[in-house]
């Protein structure tokens, strides 16, 4: 075990920090600009730099990258304040999907415009009908030519509205079972036909859209995969999703609870000298810590070959329940004015934004408990739940309505 | 023994339900938490002719002369409707405050006005991050005027006078009643995770005032108040658990997922029923809280503090998994799940936080342990 | 809501305080006598005087008590040290049984025995294969002329050992559904044929015992019900149990806690001023106040003349787990000195004791699991569990063996 | 970066748990538990013969100089079989006490007993109901004798040697070295949850005691010491934490009820998805530990309490709910499942509570948190 870099780790950072120290944005590159502008600006800067999607191959604008010089980009990286958020779901999760599924001629065309960040994409997979069970999904796909016909509607697809291109899983076929009717395509988020609507989350804040298609056409050569075959690819989006989301980006935390209790006084001491406010903050670092070195032991299994399996559910798992948690104790320190949305001060308005937030990141991307059936099933080998949709025609599935 | 409401209470429990189901459903909630007033005016001003803010005031002063009993269904079903109104403040605070400490001219000067609901009341006590105590108390009152900031003040922005825990001169503790509407009374609106309920930081800058009642109140006594306060709050908490344990039962009966209903899942009926036993708990709990109130048992500071710490504890996982319950649409603006999850989290920390109320608990259990040996 | 007496209540408790402070028992009484024998003659004298059982009608030796009676008796015979858990279950939970079950000659007979404590009776349901499924039982009997014939093993009885009597839930039709195909009998715990073998808890004490027939044979009017009644019958005992059973007697609770928080120390001063043993000592008390003024509910409901129901299955539920984490809570608190078992010091011997017993009252009677969904499904009108044996035939259930 | 196990080491892991279940399969826990013996002296002289006793030792004490990774594996180990050895008093707190603080002649006697398991080391430090500290050590060390009591001391009543903390005359705190085999040495056997680990009440009226080192050994080193043992007993407790899971999965797989395996039932599998999820969580914290151990971090404070309060948390949880997944067999005697739940019990509370430790990551968190601002 050893957290220091070998001979060529190090020489591999030291190429990094030195691109980043060159290649940062400076205050003049980000005057006038969007966030998403901002973001591409330097995605298109890496890219140009050969540091994109570094554990790409280099024919889709990588560079080839071992998983550790991933983690190690990734270290230097985030020492600069620069934006990521808006190509996760595109490099992370369908990027991964198209390099599997698609034909060569997309792969050429798509994947290193993903990689400078000139395309955007989303993932067109909920439906309002489906939630957990995101195989019962409506959407139909039918044969029209050499074109399919959409028509449907999707829900909680982030970034739809400046998306140039999705992936979307629909039904072609409702008479057999629920699994084996479904096929995924390239959809060109511009066609005719497609309608989104933002929604409005608990926050106020507008993350996700419902996605609307009404007599959409797709070429036959955006299928990826057979017809029949677009759970299977969908797993392959669904694995990476896991991988990318992980325990859910800043948020209240046990350095945020530290600070509060230390400015804050109980009794007339600081709350960090009182001991059930030590023994909740000490359960807290555990769970940080402890996803801290599964992530590390995680790397390790990467940079050894090993795949990521199931047991990587556990990120978010812990991570997002962990965020409510530590959220609504930081406002508890605060006593009366935990409530206060002061717009002004992180140190509260982190501890309120977390507690707003947390409900969904414990749904999205899987609820709590998908992923613990996930981890009693396929970490544990448990038997399934009975599944009395199971070989059941789609459209025989009790549906409640 | 009898352990239970009387036919007449439970009669008003039902009147009450009804009332609200009509006058306080969700769109009037929402209209609030969306738009830029503090509270529904026009539901405080119904809910005053149904004599619900007159309730325990004496009929002397204008009010009913009913029991706690009464205030308390009322409360429930407050929480239940998550009204969007200063009942707390006005009724279980100021009423309250003005019914233990004011002199005879004070409970005839603003008791018929806080009864009809011409007058809204709150307490002003909370000053910084943090508990407010008779120590870090910085708020003063001196020759007859008020000094200082609170924040925030619950239905701080809509009050008509509020009852304000500060200083006196010789450095005791004093409860100050002051007329909101004066020039040197500075309002703003403070931002809070429940703007369904109006909070607002309130500078007083040598703002006129009176002593309330016979001048030096002990802290103790404050919290004593406070205790009153907290049985009824536990009951409107114990409203909001009880609606979410509904809401999310509802759901869970009529939502399929893998063919069947999510609520067929135990990982979703452990939940609820995780959810009815802590709710179920805490209502018993809130009875023995209400029995100590209306009876002015000994026990009132035990039975309040556990009814208070039940119901925090029962309301904000009801709240939480109520939500968790309805997948993605319970986390959208357009549900109503979000209303419980706002008020229950507002609630808890209203009176003081969970910590607050443990340690408080144990002080009692510490007091009866040592009368018993 | 009134917890004084009324005045006909008053008056019904100074009677009861009255005939016990005449009758009570004596240091004479107790001498050389087992805790069965000093409880027979108790539970004699109690019958003699009018005050056994006193919610039976008078015909079986009761007085036709009101629940609110029944309940000032209880508090006013807890002032002494009398011994009753001897007769729990037979009066608690078969008697009820019999007295809609059996037939006449036999509710004459039995009852008075039962109320007089002159006779011992056990309950003959659990077996190996069945636990939380309890109607999965496998235990035949066979009609043979006016007799059954009983083959098979029991469970779990406690009492066997010495009991005179027990009631037994046999298969009498393997081919039929599981619930259909089961009949009650009274079986006479001295024929021939019954083999009883104390099972050792992880304790160390054996309280139960596994209980073998060998073609018994019972007597057709022993039968309780119809045949193929024994499902109903059976839910007439369980309904029982679980008001008998409630949140499971003494043991490590907040004043023990209490207690040793007043005694040792943590950092120089008494632990109770420890912030993070309040917090936990005040959770405590939440849930024992809570079952406390819950069971008060019940009785004023009870004495409305309100069925007990489901929602009873609380006090089990709750009181089961919040025993074993109070008494591991208490061994906590003396730090390493929390593992000594010492026998003469009730102090610590209670929590260890509590915590050793904790594991078996969260299962036995129904585990936390089983009464878990009881709430669910019983109280709150959720679905209920796929029923993969639902419908088949007993003897086609998969068991996995 | 590297966060796993090398080769050897997983090869060394893979050996001892063939050794083990050979040579302490549960019969030989039960034997223990059920019979008069403190230890199996069959096992431990095994064990020594593998040379695990010495794996820490410098060669030139008759160790054999490995590191703390090979000893965490071999910890591991002996928590999943459970062994009824005292490894971990002689190990991790004799050995390392005497390596840590011991005089070059100190070590020169007895490491290499303790090395060749000739010699049974414990560590003597509680005395009373609650935490035995520095203000209220009562065991006095003066004039080269012992006085005073220690109890419960794990394995104290075969132990060879013990290290125990005193008080000298000046007050300060010292370490003293005594031999057990001596008349002024009273033990008694002390009952205790979990009789496969024998402990023992020793009495020392004036025995004859070496000081271990220099003299004086600040609380502080002391607590340095249980930080390291700390680390080594979480690896012992994760052992116990993924038994008690496996067996739980095993017998909820092949367990039916209502037609269907138990294990498919949500209420289980979650239950042993939550189990798994800690010992998981405590698995990464026990690496961190062992990390912090091996390369003699400044982090180790920090490391070695969130690998001991995740160990604790796990195996308790763990050991608990294995029982419950069992079921009424799972009560019994003749079933393995109270092995686990009496041991994690007793690790959970030697080298302190889980509160103390809590509270010890929280000082080395604020420590951290001031450096790093």
């Amino acid at each position: 075990m050893d957290f220091n870099d070998t001979p060529q780790e190090a020489e591999f950072r030291a190429d990094a920090a030195d691109w980043l120290a060159n290649n940062q944005l400076t205050d003049g590159d980000r005057e006038g600009k969007t966030p998403l502008e901002i973001a591409k600006l330097w995605q298109q800067r890496k890219y140009d730099g050969g540091w994109a999607c570094i554990g790409w191959d280099t024919e889709y604008g990588g560079r080839g990258a071992s998983p550790i010089e991933r983690v190690i980009w990734d270290q230097e990286e985030s020492k600069y304040d620069v934006p990521s958020r808006f190509f996760v779901i595109g490099q992370g999760m369908i990027a991964p999907t198209l390099m599997v599924w698609a034909q060569p001629q997309h792969k050429e065309n798509f994947l290193p415009k993903l990689a400078s960040g000139e395309e955007i994409w989303c993932q067109l997979f909920s439906e309002p009908a489906g939630g957990s069970d995101l195989a019962a999904l409506r959407t139909k796909a039918e044969k029209d030519g050499d074109e399919w016909v959409i028509n449907g509607q999707k829900i909680w697809t982030s970034q739809a509205h400046y998306a140039d291109y999705g992936i979307i899983v629909t039904r072609t076929d409702p008479t057999v079972a629920k699994h084996k009717g479904l096929t995924m395509f390239i959809v060109d988020m511009k066609a005719p036909g497609i309608d989104i609507k933002p929604i409005k989350q608990l926050t106020g804040e507008s993350d996700f859209n419902e996605v609307y298609f009404t007599d959409v056409r797709i070429p036959d050569h955006y299928r990826l995969g057979d017809v029949g075959q677009g759970w299977t690819a969908a797993l392959t989006t669904l694995m990476n999703e896991r991988l990318a989301i992980g325990g859910g980006g800043p948020g209240a935390d046990v350095k945020l609870a530290l600070e509060i209790a230390t400015l804050v006084e109980i009794d007339g001491k600081p709350a960090i000298e009182d001991s059930a406010v030590r023994a909740k903050i000490a359960d807290f670092h555990v769970l940080e810590a402890g996803l801290e070195y599964n992530g590390y032991r995680a790397i390790t299994a990467l940079s050894r070959g090993e795949l990521p399996g199931p047991e990587n559910s556990i990120g978010k798992l812990v991570g997002a329940p962990k965020l409510q948690a530590v959220a609504s104790f930081c406002m508890d320190l605060l006593e009366e004015s935990g409530i206060v949305w002061s717009d002004g001060d992180l140190l509260t308005s982190l501890a309120q934004r977390s507690y707003m937030g947390a409900p969904g990141l414990r749904i999205a991307g899987g609820t709590d408990e998908i992923m613990t059936n996930i981890i009693a099933e396929r970490v544990l080998g448990l038997p399934q739940d009975p599944r009395l949709d199971k070989g059941i025609p789609f459209n025989e599935v009790p549906t409640g309505n | 023994m009898n352990f239970e409401f009387s036919e007449e209470q439970l009669m008003l429990r039902e009147q009450a339900r009804g009332f609200l189901s009509q006058e306080s459903p969700p769109s009037v909630t929402r209209s609030v938490l969306d738009g830029d007033t503090h509270f529904d005016a026009n539901l405080w001003q119904k809910v005053a002719e149904m004599g619900w803010t007159a309730t325990t005031i004496p009929e002397e002063y204008g009010g009913l002369g009913l029991g706690y009993y009464e205030l308390a269904i009322i409360a429930e079903e407050l929480g239940r409707s998550v009204a969007p109104i200063p009942f707390s403040s006005s009724v279980y605070l100021a009423t309250e405050a003005i019914m233990a400490f004011g002199s005879s001219a004070q409970k005839n000067k603003w008791l018929p006005g806080l009864a009809s609901g011409d007058v809204i009341g709150t307490l002003a006590l909370s000053e910084r991050s943090g508990r407010t105590t008779a120590e870090n108390l910085s708020v003063t009152l001196e020759n007859g005027g008020v000094s200082g900031t609170k924040t925030p003040v619950a239905d701080g922005m809509i009050a008509n006078i509020a009852v304000v825990a500060c200083r006196g001169s010789a450095g005791h503790v004093q409860l100050a009643l002051v007329d909101l509407a004066q020039d040197s009374v500075d309002r703003t609106t403070v931002t809070t995770l429940d703007p369904s309920r109006g909070h607002g930081k309130i500078i007083f800058t040598d703002t006129p005032a009176e002593v309330l009642g016979d001048g030096e109140v002990s802290w103790s006594a404050l919290e004593a108040l406070l205790d009153r306060a907290a049985v009824l709050m536990a009951w409107e908490q114990l409203g909001i658990a009880d609606m979410a344990l509904e809401q999310a039962c509802d759901y869970a009966k009529q939502r399929f997922a893998f063919g069947r209903a999510i609520g067929s899942f135990q990982a979703i009926k452990h939940k609820l029923a995780g959810m009815y036993v802590k709710n179920s708990l805490a209502r018993s709990n809130a009875y023995h809280g209400v029995w100590a109130l209306a009876s002015d048992s000994d026990s009132l500071q035990l039975a309040a503090s556990t009814a208070r710490v039940a119901s925090t504890q029962a309301s904000l996982f009801a709240a939480q998994e109520n939500i968790q319950t309805h997948g993605g649409m319970g986390f959208t603006w357009e549900f109503d799940c979000q209303f419980y999850y706002r008020r229950a989290k507002m609630l808890s920390l209203a009176l003081g936080s969970e910590r607050h109320w443990q340690n408080r608990l144990v002080s009692a259990l510490q007091e009866s342990h040592a009368n018993a040996a």
